[in-house]
Order: C-alpha cells, then structure tokens, then sequence
C-alpha cells in the first residue's frame, strides 16, 4: 500500500498540521510515514503545504509530484495541485475558501464548506477536522482511532472542550464523505 | 477641503492608520485585495482635515492626502 | 486640490514584502523622501542587509546591493573609498548590525567612514523565525530563549548609540522611534541629516530606529507599537546622542 | 522504544542530548534553526549550557575551547554559516580536537536560497580551510540515520580525537518520520565522558594533582615539528579510512548493469529509480556512501566492475563525482546528473535523463 | 625597460599599481606582509586608496562594495586569512564580480607556521567557500611570473566578471629576482578602467542619466532563478576552461620515461631533477600548470600517454595529485611525493624518491 | 637573608622569547604572582593569543591553549562554560582584541562571561613587523601608516577601555601602566583583582596595561618607556574605571 | 644587609634596572652570556637597600632580592 | 657560470644586505641571479642568513644546500653552514665575532678580523663591504665596479662619506684576499 498526501492553503490555516496527525497516526499503526513542509516562496504565495507519505515498506523519495490525495484548504492550492491528482484520486477542498470551485471529472472532488459547518459547530479551530475525517473515510489509510487517540494524548487535559468538538468534527467529515 | 485616499494595491489591512487617524475617519472596507486582505478606507472625506497622521505611519506607503 | 503627501519617488512601486504592520516600511519611507528632498537619488548607493530587509534592494530606485550577514558597513567602506562622488548608506537589522557585524559597524565608525547607517531595533531575529537578537529586552521571550532572556547568562540589551559613542570619529549619532506619528516626524529630521551630512562628506552617521515585529512578537501591528513604547523606550531612550555636522 | 514523529534537525538534537553532548554554541540560520531552537529549550532542563553566539567564527572557537576541555559539544549552521567557521575547523583539526559539527546545507553559492542542496561536499571532503586536514563526514539519509549518525559521531571524535561534520541538507532537516532513540546516557556515564580526556585536555586540578599541564595548540614555529604533527594527521586518517569508511548496498550483484552513486537526499531518490528499473526487469545497483570522507573507492570500484556505465546524482553541478571517477580510475564511463540552486529532482528527472543515456550505450 | 631586483611579495604589488588598480583593502599576515605595506607606501602617491581592514573579513566585504562598484581592486593574505574570506568569495563569485586576491600559502594546518607551503590547492581549486563556484587560480613559480600574473589576473577578472586568485606561496613571496614591469597604465586608461563596466556595475549618476539601476546581488529567494544563476556561471566557466588553461612544457617529447607534473616552487625544484636526469641521459618531461583552475587535464593526458609513471610533487600531503589521476584515468601509474608543515623538498630529495621507484618499475 | 622577591612559582623556568626590554615579560610576572598568591595555578586555564605573546603558554605553569587571532575571549567562553570550576584568563594584544577580536570581546564582556581579559597595548602589531594597531596614536608611523597615522582617513586610536564600559555586564575595568616601577606595583594590584573577582565568579574583569615595543618602535628599552609616558598616557589615561565587584 | 642578584640566563641587557635603581648600583658585565647579551650585575651589595625597584621592571624576572 | 652563497650572521649584522647588493650587481651585468632570505626560528637562533645563486641560464631551485661560497660573520654561523660548503669551495669568516675558528682543510678559509678593521678604517657599518670585498676578489663573480655602480646609486646623495668609506673598504677587502 502507498498513499501520496498534498495538503496546502494558506499559512495559518493548518495545512501542516493535518499533515502531521495523519502521519503520527498512521506511524501508531506501525507503518511507514513521512512527512515533508514546502518553504519559502510558497508561503508567501498562499500555498504553504506539506506531502505526506502513507507505506507498508520504506519510503525511497519523500516528494510527492503525483498525489493521490489533495486536501486544498484555498483556491490557490485547488489551482495549484488539482492538475496534480492521479486520475481516480480524491480531491477534498474546502468550498468557503474555493469560489472559483474545481475542474476536473477524472477524480473524486469533495467539497464541503468547512468554515461555515466549522464556525456552526462553534470554533474555526476546528476546519482540520473535518479535513481529516473526511480523509479517513475517503480512503481509509488511518482508522479514526488513532487519530483519537493521538487528539487526547495531545490535548486531553489542556483543552477537554476543544478535544471533544475535535471528535465530533472528524465524525462529520466521515459523513460528509459517506454520501 | 482634504482628500485621503488608500491605494488597494499596497495596504495589508494592518489598521494603524486607524489609530492614528485624531478624527477616527478610517476602517476596513468590505471586500478584499488581490493579496486577500480588508484594506482601509476613510468613511467621511468631509472630515478629514489633511493632517497627514495616517500617512506618517501606514507601513506600506498605501495613503495619499490632497488638500 | 494638491497632494501633500504620497509615495516619494525614490521609492519603487513594487509591493514592500514587510508582514502587516512591520515598521520598516516606514523607515524605508523616511530614508525615500529625504532622498527626493535632497536631490540625491542618482547619486545614492544603498547596501541592504541579511535580515527581512534583505529584499529592500527592490524598493528604492538607486543603485543597491544585498550584502553578507553583518558586513554592509565594510561593504559601503568599499564603495565609498572606490565612487567617493556617490552617497552610500547601509539599511540594516539589530541581528546583522549589532551581533555578527559588531566589529564591522565600530571600525567604520571609528575610521570616520563617508556613509548613513539606518539601524532598525526590533529586539529580534525577524527572517530567520524569531531568536533573540544583541537588543532583545530583559526577560523577553524568543525561540532561542524560550525561558526570557536571562540577562545573568547571556548578557544585557545592547545599546549601540552608546556603543558608537565611545568613538571619537563619528559626527552624528541619533536614536529615534517609529511608534506614532509625532515620533515618525521627528525621525525623519534625523534620518534627512544623516544623508544631507553624508552628501557634504562629514562622515559617519549612525540613526538607530525603534520599531516592532508583530510577527514574532505574537502581537498585532497596534498592540505591537504600544508594547515596543512601554517596554523598549525606557530601555533605549529616545534622543540626539551627538551631532558635530552642524559646526 | 516506541518511535516518535519528529523533524530531521530535532533528532539530531537529541541525539546529540542523549549521547550527552551538554554544550551547544551556534547561530541561527534558515534552514538549520529548529535544531538552535530545539538545544536552547532543552539544554537547561538536564543542566546544559547554551549560547546563541554573536556570529558562526565565535561559536567554533567557543567550540575550540569546549572541545580542548574534552567536553562533548555541538556546533550546528548552514552553508554560509559553515563557510564562516573554516579557519576554526582547520585550527580544531590541527590541534586533534574532537566534537561534533552539523551543516545542513543550503542552495548557493553566496547568500543562495533556503532550499535543499548537497554544493559544499568538496569543502566538507577537501578541505573548504587551509593546510593538510581531513574531517570525518557522515551524510544521513533519513530522520533516524540523523540521529543514529549523532550518536556515532560523538563516539568517533572522541576514539579518534578528530572533529566530525554531519553533512544533511534542508529537506532531510525539515522532514519528519517515525524515529527511535537509545536511552539518555546515565549521570555516570556523562561523568566518565568528562574524564575520558584528562591525559591531554584542560582541566582545573585539585591541589594534590601534580600531573603535566596540558597545552592545545596548532602551530610549531620549527616546520619539522609541525611536519611531524601533520603526518600524526595522517597516520590516524590512514587508520580511520580503514576501520570506519561506511556504505549502503542496494541491490548491488554481478548481473548489474548500471551502477548509481549517491548519497542523502539523492540516495534515497535513487532508490526510488533502482526501484523503477526493477519493475522494468532492469537490473540497477546502488552504492550510498554514508562516510562521504573517508570515502568507499573500493567499494565502487568493485560494484562497478562489469557494469556498462556508472551515474553519479547529486544536488549539485557535480563534486562527489570526482571522487567516484577517482575510484573507477577510468574502467568504466561515469556520468553525472545533478540539479544546482536547491532545486530537487524527482525520480523520473533522473530516469528520463539515464534512460536518454542508455540508448546511447546499447 | 631595465629589470629591477624585487621580492616576489612587491612584486605583485607593484604590478598591481601599473595594471591600474588603485583599491587595496587588507590585513597583515606573515609571509604576505611586504604585500601590504607595499601598497600602504605606494598608493597614497598615485591617488589611491589603501585601507588596513580589522580583518580578513572585513577586507573581502570592502572588496564586494568595490567589485561591486567596477572599480580595479586587490586584496592579500596568507592561509588563515584566506579560510576566513571563504563565506566572502562565494558571494563575490555568486555575484560575478571581478577582482584579485594573492594568498601566500604557510604551512598549515590551523596558526601552523610561516615557512612555504602549498597545502591549500584544494581551498582554491575545489571550493573552500560553500555552494557550486570557481575561481580562476593562477599560481607563479618566480618574482618575474608573479608581475605578469598579476596583469593578466586584472584582465581575466574584467573579461569573464569572476574573482582571480594568485595562488603563490612564503618562498616566492620572500624570494628577490630580477623583474620587469609593462609601463603604468595612463590616467585614461585608468579613468576607462573605472567606466567599462557600468552597465552592470554600481555607480553614481549624472541628473540625465536615466539608465535602470544595478544591483549587486547573490541570492535569489527562488530556487528556478538561483539555478539559472548557477547555469550561468558554469556556462561561463566552461568558455574560461576553453581559452585560458595555461601551462608550461619542460623537456616534453614521446621518448619522455617518466612525467613530473608540479607548480609553482614545487615546479621549480622538479625542473632542476629534470636537468639533472638529462645529465644521466635519462629524458623526463615535466608539466608546469600556471592555472589551478582550469586545469590542464588534456595537456597532462597527452604528455603521460607512453611514460613508464608519472610522479606529482607539492609542498603538501598530495591535493593536486588528485587533479592529475582524474586527468591520466588510470592510464599509466602516478605516484606522489610531497613534504608538509612548510618543510621544502631539496631537489636530491625529489631525485632519491623517484630513483627509488624506479628500480620497482624497471 | 630571605628571599624577599624572585621569579613566582606560576612561571615556568623558559627564558621569553621576547626582545630585551618588552614589557610583556613585566606582564606575565603580575600574573604569575597573583596566581601564586591566590592559590589559583592548578585551577587556572590560560588562552594566549596571536602576536609577540603566542608563545605565552610555555611561560606559565598552568594549562594553556593558543587561540585563533582575536577569538580568545570565545575561546575562553568555550572553557569556562565546561569547566565552570576553573579560572580561566585571556592574554591578548592590541591587534588581536581591538581589530580582528572586537566582535568577541564585546559580546563576551557584554554576556558577562567569568573570566579576566589582560590585554596589552603597546600601539602597535609587534610579531609581524610594526604595522599600525586600531591603538596606534595619530601621527604615529607604522609600515602600513608609513606617513603617520592620519586619524581623519584612518580613525582614532580606539579606547578599549571606555568602549566595554558602555556595556551593562562587565564587573571589572581599570587601565594601568607598566612604564616604572611604580606604576608596575599598582597594575599588580589591578591584575590580582581581575583574578580575585573570577575566582569569585563574579563575572567578567578587564585590566588595559600600556606596554612598549622597543623593536618595531625603533628605541632602546629606556627610551621605549619614557616615549610612552609622554605620548601614550595621554591618549590613554591610567586610572580605574569601574568597580562593581567590591558591593 | 640586603642581596641583589641576576641570574646571567635570563637577563637580556635591556637596561631597565639600571635606570630604576634609585642608587644607580647596577652596569652591564663585562663578558657576555650565552644568548651573547652582556648581563646586568649590582656593583656594589653594601649599598642595596632592596627597595625591589630592579624586580619590578625587569622585563625578564631575572631579579632575585634577599634581605 | 653557476656559483651559490650563503651569506650568514646576527640579525642585524647586515648578512641579508651583502646578499642584495652582490645579487644587484651580478643582475647589472647581465646574469640570471636569485636571493632568498632564511626566516622564523633561524632569526632567533642568530643565523639569518640568505641564499643567493648567479648563474647564466634561467635559474631552477633557489635553495642552496651546497655552497660554493659562504660568509659567515659570527661563530654559530660558522658552526652551521661551514660543514655544507662544497670541496675547494671559499669560506670568508669574520674572525673577531668567531672565537672557535674553523675547522676544514679542503676548502679555502679567509679569515679577517673585519669587526676591527671597519672601527680602525672609523665606522663599524662597513663591515658588510669588506666581505663584500673579499668576495670579489676571491670569486671574480662580480666586477667591484658593478657594486660601486649600485653603492653611488644608492647613497650618492644621501651619504658621500660614508660611500667613500664603502669604496675603501671594498678594496680592502679585494687586497686582504689577493694575500
Ligand atoms: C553568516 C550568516 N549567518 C546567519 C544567517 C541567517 N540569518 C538570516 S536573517 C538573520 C537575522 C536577521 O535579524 P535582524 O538582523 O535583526 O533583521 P530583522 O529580520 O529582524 O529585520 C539571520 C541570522 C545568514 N544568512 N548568514
Ligand atoms: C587570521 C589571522 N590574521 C592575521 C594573522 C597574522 N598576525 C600574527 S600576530 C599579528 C598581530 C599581533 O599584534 P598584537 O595583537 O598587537 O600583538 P603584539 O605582537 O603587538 O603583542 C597578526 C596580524 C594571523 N596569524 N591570523
Ligand atoms: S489626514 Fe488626518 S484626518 Fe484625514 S484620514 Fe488621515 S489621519 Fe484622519
Ligand atoms: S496603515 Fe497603511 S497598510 Fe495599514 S491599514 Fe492603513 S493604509 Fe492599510
Ligand atoms: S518577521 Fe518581523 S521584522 Fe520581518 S517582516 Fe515580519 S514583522 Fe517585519
Ligand atoms: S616585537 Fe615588540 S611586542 Fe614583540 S617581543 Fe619584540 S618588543 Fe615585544
Ligand atoms: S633593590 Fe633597589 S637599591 Fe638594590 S639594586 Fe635593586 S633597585 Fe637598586
Ligand atoms: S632589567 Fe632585567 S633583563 Fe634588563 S638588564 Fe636588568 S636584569 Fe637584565
Ligand atoms: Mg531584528
Ligand atoms: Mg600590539
């Protein structure tokens, strides 16, 4: 099994993070995982983004040029990385942020507005979530569980509140992505 | 009579001109920039009296003043 | 109607790459304006340092050129000693100036060096993501000193005014701040003297500038300024160190 | 041990902490901060000493004079950083002091870029200072090579009294992958580690310690003298390239038919190609020096025995090329594909570029 | 013009003057003092400027403002010196300026000594600055050599826009011969001096000078347009590579027995063993290079085709050598004899060396 | 009869490499006693520069290591931050601390790092033949100021002295003389103090002795000394600077 | 009473005592040493008063005060 | 024609400055020279000394490990070089600064008291002429008249008495080696 994760927007929406808890939780189910940031110009061009490697063996190569999966948090990163997708691969966006929408037929585009469902819920913080959950259902490379367990493990006792709307947000991505 | 106007291309919407302003003319416009921030716009021209406070301090020279 | 007050022409028209708020766009628009004031735009050669003013050669139309970490005022000996008809200045950070460029910066001013300094003191690494800088106030918080500076460790805030004070060659050593508009005006007097000074050859000026990084300091551009007044004023009083030029 | 997620430049950080390294002076730069970052947070927690230094040339000597004490310390920066410290590098060859130093490399040459690049293997391997020195240079590949590599790195400067560089680069420094660490080295064994080196470093004496005292230095003014010191040199580097040189095989066997050099972040570009050629039924050998001095001529030579050609990659317009043409000694063609600037390439850049050479061969 | 009896170091100083450069910035340093002075007596008589720089550094980044400004300008040091302007001469080279610099080599490593040496081939040739640059590296084997060097290093620096280093060493520094000198350049071609490059370069203009203005720079933040920076200096490297490889021919022929590949008093010495083997009927070529960089690898390939060996000799632990087996591919054997820490081979040390393996090969 | 003065135990039985009537020998001395009075020689680590004193390490009975040019007070950082327990002083000449060393003698001073700097000014480079020192008077020939230094092209002679006493940290900082007998016997006071304050760890001490050169300034001995009273001493007036150590 | 010697193996010649002696006792010996300087001797003993100011400035602790 | 010297004393005994002046004269007319000073540990030792070759062709090696020639103007300037001076080679001692002598028989020795000659001829600065002198005469090397050519040159207006007293000594010299 090899997954190719490309996950962007702009600096500050998170874009790394999701990254990172994909990557720790598929490391608890013992697989093969890198996880590798963009610098320079691409943060100031509003596509700050990270490629993540999912593996049952080790990983050659840490740069991804042909994800399978897109997580684009902002038009830019849609512009810049839908082209990207393999053909019959999965790109999430997050409509609020996207206006001008996506483009192709050849892959599976899920879009959902995450800022309005997020701020509904009651926080923005909690857009990565839903990201996330709708990741884990769409191709099932992490079980939910360990990004759970991963969540308490981070912030059970600093931010209880915030760890719980956390699990309910990546319940709703799940969904999200069910239909 | 005073003008103050902000050019779109170069404010970040960073609102020290804001503070700045004695008369309290100047806040963030609706929409946003090409480079995705709220720029600053003055609500009352009539006001101003040209006293170039937002001028001194926009970090980003994005204001002009007529008189 | 005139316009009283717009872009100077010194200044290009491109997009300062400063974050919002960041005062060292002001001080590249008090450097522009005394430039067209004085006339000297075409014969001014900037040297710009290793820091977020590293892309400042973008934003003034002069000659410039990006000099190593801490070197601009050898760099600007180098031109000053080779086109001694040009008006050289160095723009530069508290991290280049005041840390790796520390000998550089004294013996140009201890040689009396024809050159303007304009020396912005934002208490931080800027560029590099936020370390503590030479000038980082007591205490305060930095990703290389996560704990504050402790000042019985590594040292007090230095005060490069007073440092260059020491020297006998310097003719005009000012500090002034950015943090509100009656204080920018004022700035502007002392950056214009500084260059008009370096365009009748008197010598070394040296203009220290307050000013803020929101970034880094987790603030917003005003909650920035009024944490820079309250806290690195009293550390680094406003004011004329020396001026020799006017005899 | 359960692995941990964690950035290239952290785990050499600690690593170094666990191999009880307690000394770090350094200076930040792109793209080498986090491990700055990471050595002033934890330092003070197990009673280390940090400095941020007022430049990369103070932060050697600081290390010169740490190391002369025979106290593990670390010194870390980035290209133009690492440029700045040669003359402290050749001065700690010279007097045999032994520490630990990492550049991660950075796009140049000048001021350059923050991207990723492998252009200062010729002042690494050498000699970027002046005189007749070498450096043992470790190039990690991974995350947890990184870190096993720190912890190696301190055992070979003290065996040898020689200072080690760590040649990573950005995109080895940044990234992220599961890693595992062998437990923080005992009070005790730290106290032994500041022992170890009392026959030759300074160090404070009690009153009844009549021992010699101890002088470091690197220069005779008589050229006999400082002859003699430098063939001690010598001898121990002919030692160390004996006992310590260090490689990766890849698929390396008789039937190959090309043969890839490379080491770090193209090592692990070429194993992706060698796996490529795999699935095409084209038997692909990879040698992936991990000591890059001393380096595996031999090694090369005899992987490259009966191949058709040999492809040299690198991040660079072509240094550690020399030295595999050094080891070829001319048996067979050698060819070279690089990318300069910090632009990094991928698989296929390289496949295409081999597959376009090939036709030529056949 | 009648000779005058000079030391190697006033040489170039001299000759500096007369190729119209007018700039010195340096600091001083055993063996390269008399270097210094010279120019501290000379260049306030013909309206120069002379600075004695705080350091090495400092020196180098006063060369970058005046390179950068196009103006004729020289800098001068000697081993330690040199290692500390390494970060420097990658951002000049980056930033494709034109200038000269002398380093009289000492023996090394680390303070070493001051006797001659010629252990920092490598610093000069390979890269002791980071990132992917040359230099051209000429290397002089007399006081005469070392005059028109330093004319021709002015000429080569304004035409390809790079930094030209003198490599000489303690000896031919100290060393007095008698020199002469083309004539001081005029004040107009002086004064054309100081305008031919501003279309590039930085310089203050007249009101109606409405040209684009210059900026002097090494960096690019992208990495697409820093490669094409580093495109652009190999492309123009490739051409230097091309016109300006330069070597001298002693006694070469195609019943040579053996080859001696040396430069500079290295070069010097082995042209003496070459005389002395043809005193016993013995014919022995020697290959001089007069540029490190670029190196005459054909040149040498084509004169060790059918000798028995080829014997490299430096003043140091072998760096050349290295040079020389990538030009020869395994074609025949070469050997290397050297002395290090500033020890001077005599030429009956040569001489003994090579005998004695000799008696192997027959 | 008892012996009421000989050479300290501190020193080693080499004869200096000096020339006849250096003062650096009188320096060394100073040392030497204070460290046999204080008890301190087998916790003292020495770091000897580049210049004349390079040789310092075979003259003193304690460890010792020879530093980069300028870079001792980093050296000595280095040392004193491993080997806390120990005492550890820099002897360093004028090139070497206010030319290439200016970097790192501020921030050591200015981190207030436990050591004691003994730096000698005798106005010029001595080891490599007489050029002109940041320290060389105006006027004064050098082979690199082969007119007389002109202080409106060059600089001033740099007071090193008054330059570390605008920083915050420094504990200690006297200027002395060695040019009679008289004077030796205060420096001697001055140099114990320095060691005393870091043996107490009090922080960072400076003592500027003004020394002679007699070679390179072409004088004998005698003439040396009665040159440098009359022309250095006022240039660099003797006297304590500041004393925070006693509190 | 008081003993004022110069050991010949360190003394340079350099002349420093002599002019430091308060009662001019020291010269230059007639023979040379073995870095061929000739060394300094006290004339006269009886007249020392070992007021040390020979040992405080020779510059090659060659000194030794008794008393 | 390749003769090599070794010129050796004090430093300050003016052996560096014998080298030039022969080495300038031999350039005057004509012949290939080269002069090369020792450095570092043989200055403290009391034996600067330079090395200088005159020859017809284009001169190789400028180290001279076998003299023709030595003048040695002090005792551990003899004790160094007198051991390397070639069979039927000339060595030219000033006696008065060397105590012990010299000790070889297949060489052809000249010793003169040039310390006491220079202060009877009223100025101890000539001793390097006197050398000089007896160079000439012993080695026929160089024309005396080359080297007055360069000692006008040199202090014609600076110092004529002190030329004068050069001049003598040079013919001093030349006669006290006829002998
Ligand atoms: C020799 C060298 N050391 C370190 C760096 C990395 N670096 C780039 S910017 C910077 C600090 C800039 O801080 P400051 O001078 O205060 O400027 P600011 O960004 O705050 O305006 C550093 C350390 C470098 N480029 N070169
Ligand atoms: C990097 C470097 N630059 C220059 C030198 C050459 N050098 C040796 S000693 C010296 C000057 C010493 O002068 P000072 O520090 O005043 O000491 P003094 O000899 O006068 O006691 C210099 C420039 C060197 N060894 N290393
Ligand atoms: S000119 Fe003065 S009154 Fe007008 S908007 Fe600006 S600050 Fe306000
Ligand atoms: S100060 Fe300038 S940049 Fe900031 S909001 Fe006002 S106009 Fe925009
Ligand atoms: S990081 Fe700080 S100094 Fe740099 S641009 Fe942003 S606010 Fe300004
Ligand atoms: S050269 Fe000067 S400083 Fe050096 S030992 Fe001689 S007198 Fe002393
Ligand atoms: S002790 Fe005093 S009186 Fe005696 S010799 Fe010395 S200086 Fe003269
Ligand atoms: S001061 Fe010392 S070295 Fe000088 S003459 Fe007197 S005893 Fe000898
Ligand atoms: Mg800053
Ligand atoms: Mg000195």
């Amino acid at each position: 099994m090899k997954v190719r994760l490309i996950c962007s927007g702009f600096g500050g929406q998170g874009a790394l993070t999701i990254g990172k808890f994909l990557a720790k939780a598929s490391m608890k189910e013992g697989k093969e995982v890198t996880w590798l940031p963009s610098y320079g110009p691409a943060m100031r061009g509003g596509t700050a983004n990270c490629s993540v490697i999912f593996s049952d063996e080790e990983i050659a190569s840490p740069i991804v040029n042909t994800p399978d999966v897109v997580i684009a948090l902002n038009q830019p990163s849609v512009d810049k990385f839908e082209p990207l997708v393999v053909k019959g691969g999965v790109l999430i966006v997050n409509s609020d942020m996207c206006p001008n929408g996506t483009k192709r037929k050849d892959i599976r585009v899920i879009e959902m507005p995450m800022s309005r469902v997020a701020s509904d819920m009651g926080s923005m913080k909690i857009v990565n979530m839903l990201a996330i959950g709708i990741f884990i259902e769409a191709t099932k490379v992490v079980k939910h569980e360990s990004v759970e367990e991963d969540l308490v493990a981070f912030m059970g006792e600093k931010n209880p509140d915030l760890l719980e709307l956390n699990m309910q947000a990546i319940k709703k991505g799940m969904e999200f992505a069910k239909e | 009579m005073a003008k103050m106007t902000v050019d779109p291309f170069y404010c970040k919407g960073c609102g020290l001109c804001m503070a700045a302003c004695p008369k309290k003319l100047i806040s963030f416009s609706k929409g946003i920039n090409q480079q995705g921030y709220h720029y600053a716009e003055c609500t009352d021209q009539s006001q101003c009296i040209a006293c170039k406070m937002c001028y001194q301090v926009c970090p980003d020279v994005a204001i002009t003043i007529e008189k | 109607m005139k316009i009283i007050a717009t872009r100077p022409k010194a200044l290009s028209d491109r997009q300062f790459t400063y974050c919002p708020g960041c005062l060292h766009g002001v001080a590249h628009r008090l450097i522009a304006e005394s430039m067209d004031e004085l006339g000297i735009t075409k014969k001014c050669i900037g040297v710009c340092p290793v820091g977020c003013s590293v892309f400042a050669y973008r934003f003034f139309n002069c000659d410039f050129t990006s000099a190593a970490h801490g070197r601009a005022p050898a760099v600007a000996t180098g031109i000053s000693r080779s086109r001694p008809d040009s008006i050289v200045f160095t723009y530069q950070g508290d991290g280049d100036l005041a840390a790796i460029g520390t000998a550089e910066i004294i013996h140009a001013a201890n040689r009396g060096e024809n050159m303007s300094v304009f020396f912005i003191n934002n208490a931080i690494y800027g560029m590099t993501g936020g370390q503590m800088a030479p000038t980082t106030l007591a205490g305060m918080k930095a990703t290389t000193s996560p704990y504050g500076r402790d000042v019985n460790d590594v040292g007090y805030p230095i005060k490069v005014c007073e440092l260059i004070d020491s020297l006998e060659a310097p003719v005009f050593i000012e500090r002034v701040s950015l943090l509100d508009a009656p204080s920018i005006i004022k700035a502007k007097k002392a950056v214009k003297k500084a260059l008009q000074y370096n365009k009748e050859r008197k010598g070394f000026s040296l203009v220290e500038l307050i000013s803020t990084c929101p970034t880094n300091w987790g603030k917003d551009a005003v909650e920035a300024t009024n944490w820079a007044k309250k806290e690195m004023l009293p550390v680094y009083p406003i004011g004329l160190i020396r001026d020799k030029g006017a005899k | 041990m359960s692995k941990v997620l964690m950035k290239g430049n952290e785990a050499l950080g600690e690593a170094a902490l666990r191999a009880g390294c307690r000394n770090y002076f350094g200076y930040p730069i792109t793209p080498q901060s986090e491990l700055i970052e990471y050595m002033a947070k934890m330092l003070p927690k197990c009673g280390g000493k940090f400095i941020q230094s007022e430049s990369e040339i103070s932060a050697i000597n600081m290390i010169y004079g740490a190391a002369g004490c025979g106290i593990r310390c670390l010194t870390s920066s980035s290209s133009p950083g690492i440029s700045l410290k040669m003359e402290g590098v050749s001065y700690c060859a010279g007097a045999h002091l032994p520490f630990v130093f990492v550049n991660v490399v950075r796009g140049g040459p000048g001021l350059g870029d923050i991207q990723p690049a492998q252009s200062d293997y010729f002042q690494a391997t050498k000699g970027g200072g002046h005189g007749d020195y070498h450096l043992i240079v470790l190039a990690p590949a991974s995350v947890q090579e990184s870190a096993d590599m720190m912890f190696k790195a301190f055992d070979l400067a003290d065996k040898y009294r020689i200072p080690v560089m760590i040649l990573t680069d950005g995109l080895i420094g940044q990234m992220m992958e599961p890693t595992d660490f062998p437990p923080m080295k005992t009070d005790d064994e730290i106290k032994a580690l500041r022992e170890q080196h009392k026959s030759w470093c300074m160090h404070p004496r009690d009153e009844e310690d009549n021992s010699d005292k101890n002088v470091i230095k690197s220069f005779e003014i008589d050229p006999q003298k400082l002859e003699e010191n430098v063939e001690a040199l010598y001898k121990k580097y002919d030692v160390i390239a004996r006992n310590e040189t260090d490689w990766e095989e890849d698929n390396i066997s008789n039937d190959n038919e090309i043969l890839f050099v490379a080491y770090g972040t193209s090592g692990r570009i070429a194993k992706t190609v060698v796996e490529m050629y795999k699935e095409e039924g084209k038997s692909v050998g990879l040698i992936r020096p991990k000591t890059l001095w001393p380096f595996p001529y031999n090694a090369i030579k005899k992987a490259a025995k009966n191949v058709k050609k040999v492809f040299v990659v690198e991040l660079s317009k072509g240094q550690m090329v020399e030295d595999v043409r050094l080891a070829i000694e001319g048996m067979t063609k050698v060819d070279f594909y690089g990318r300069s600037g910090g632009m990094v390439f991928t698989p296929d850049d390289v496949k295409n570029y081999v597959d376009s050479k090939l036709g030529e061969v056949k």
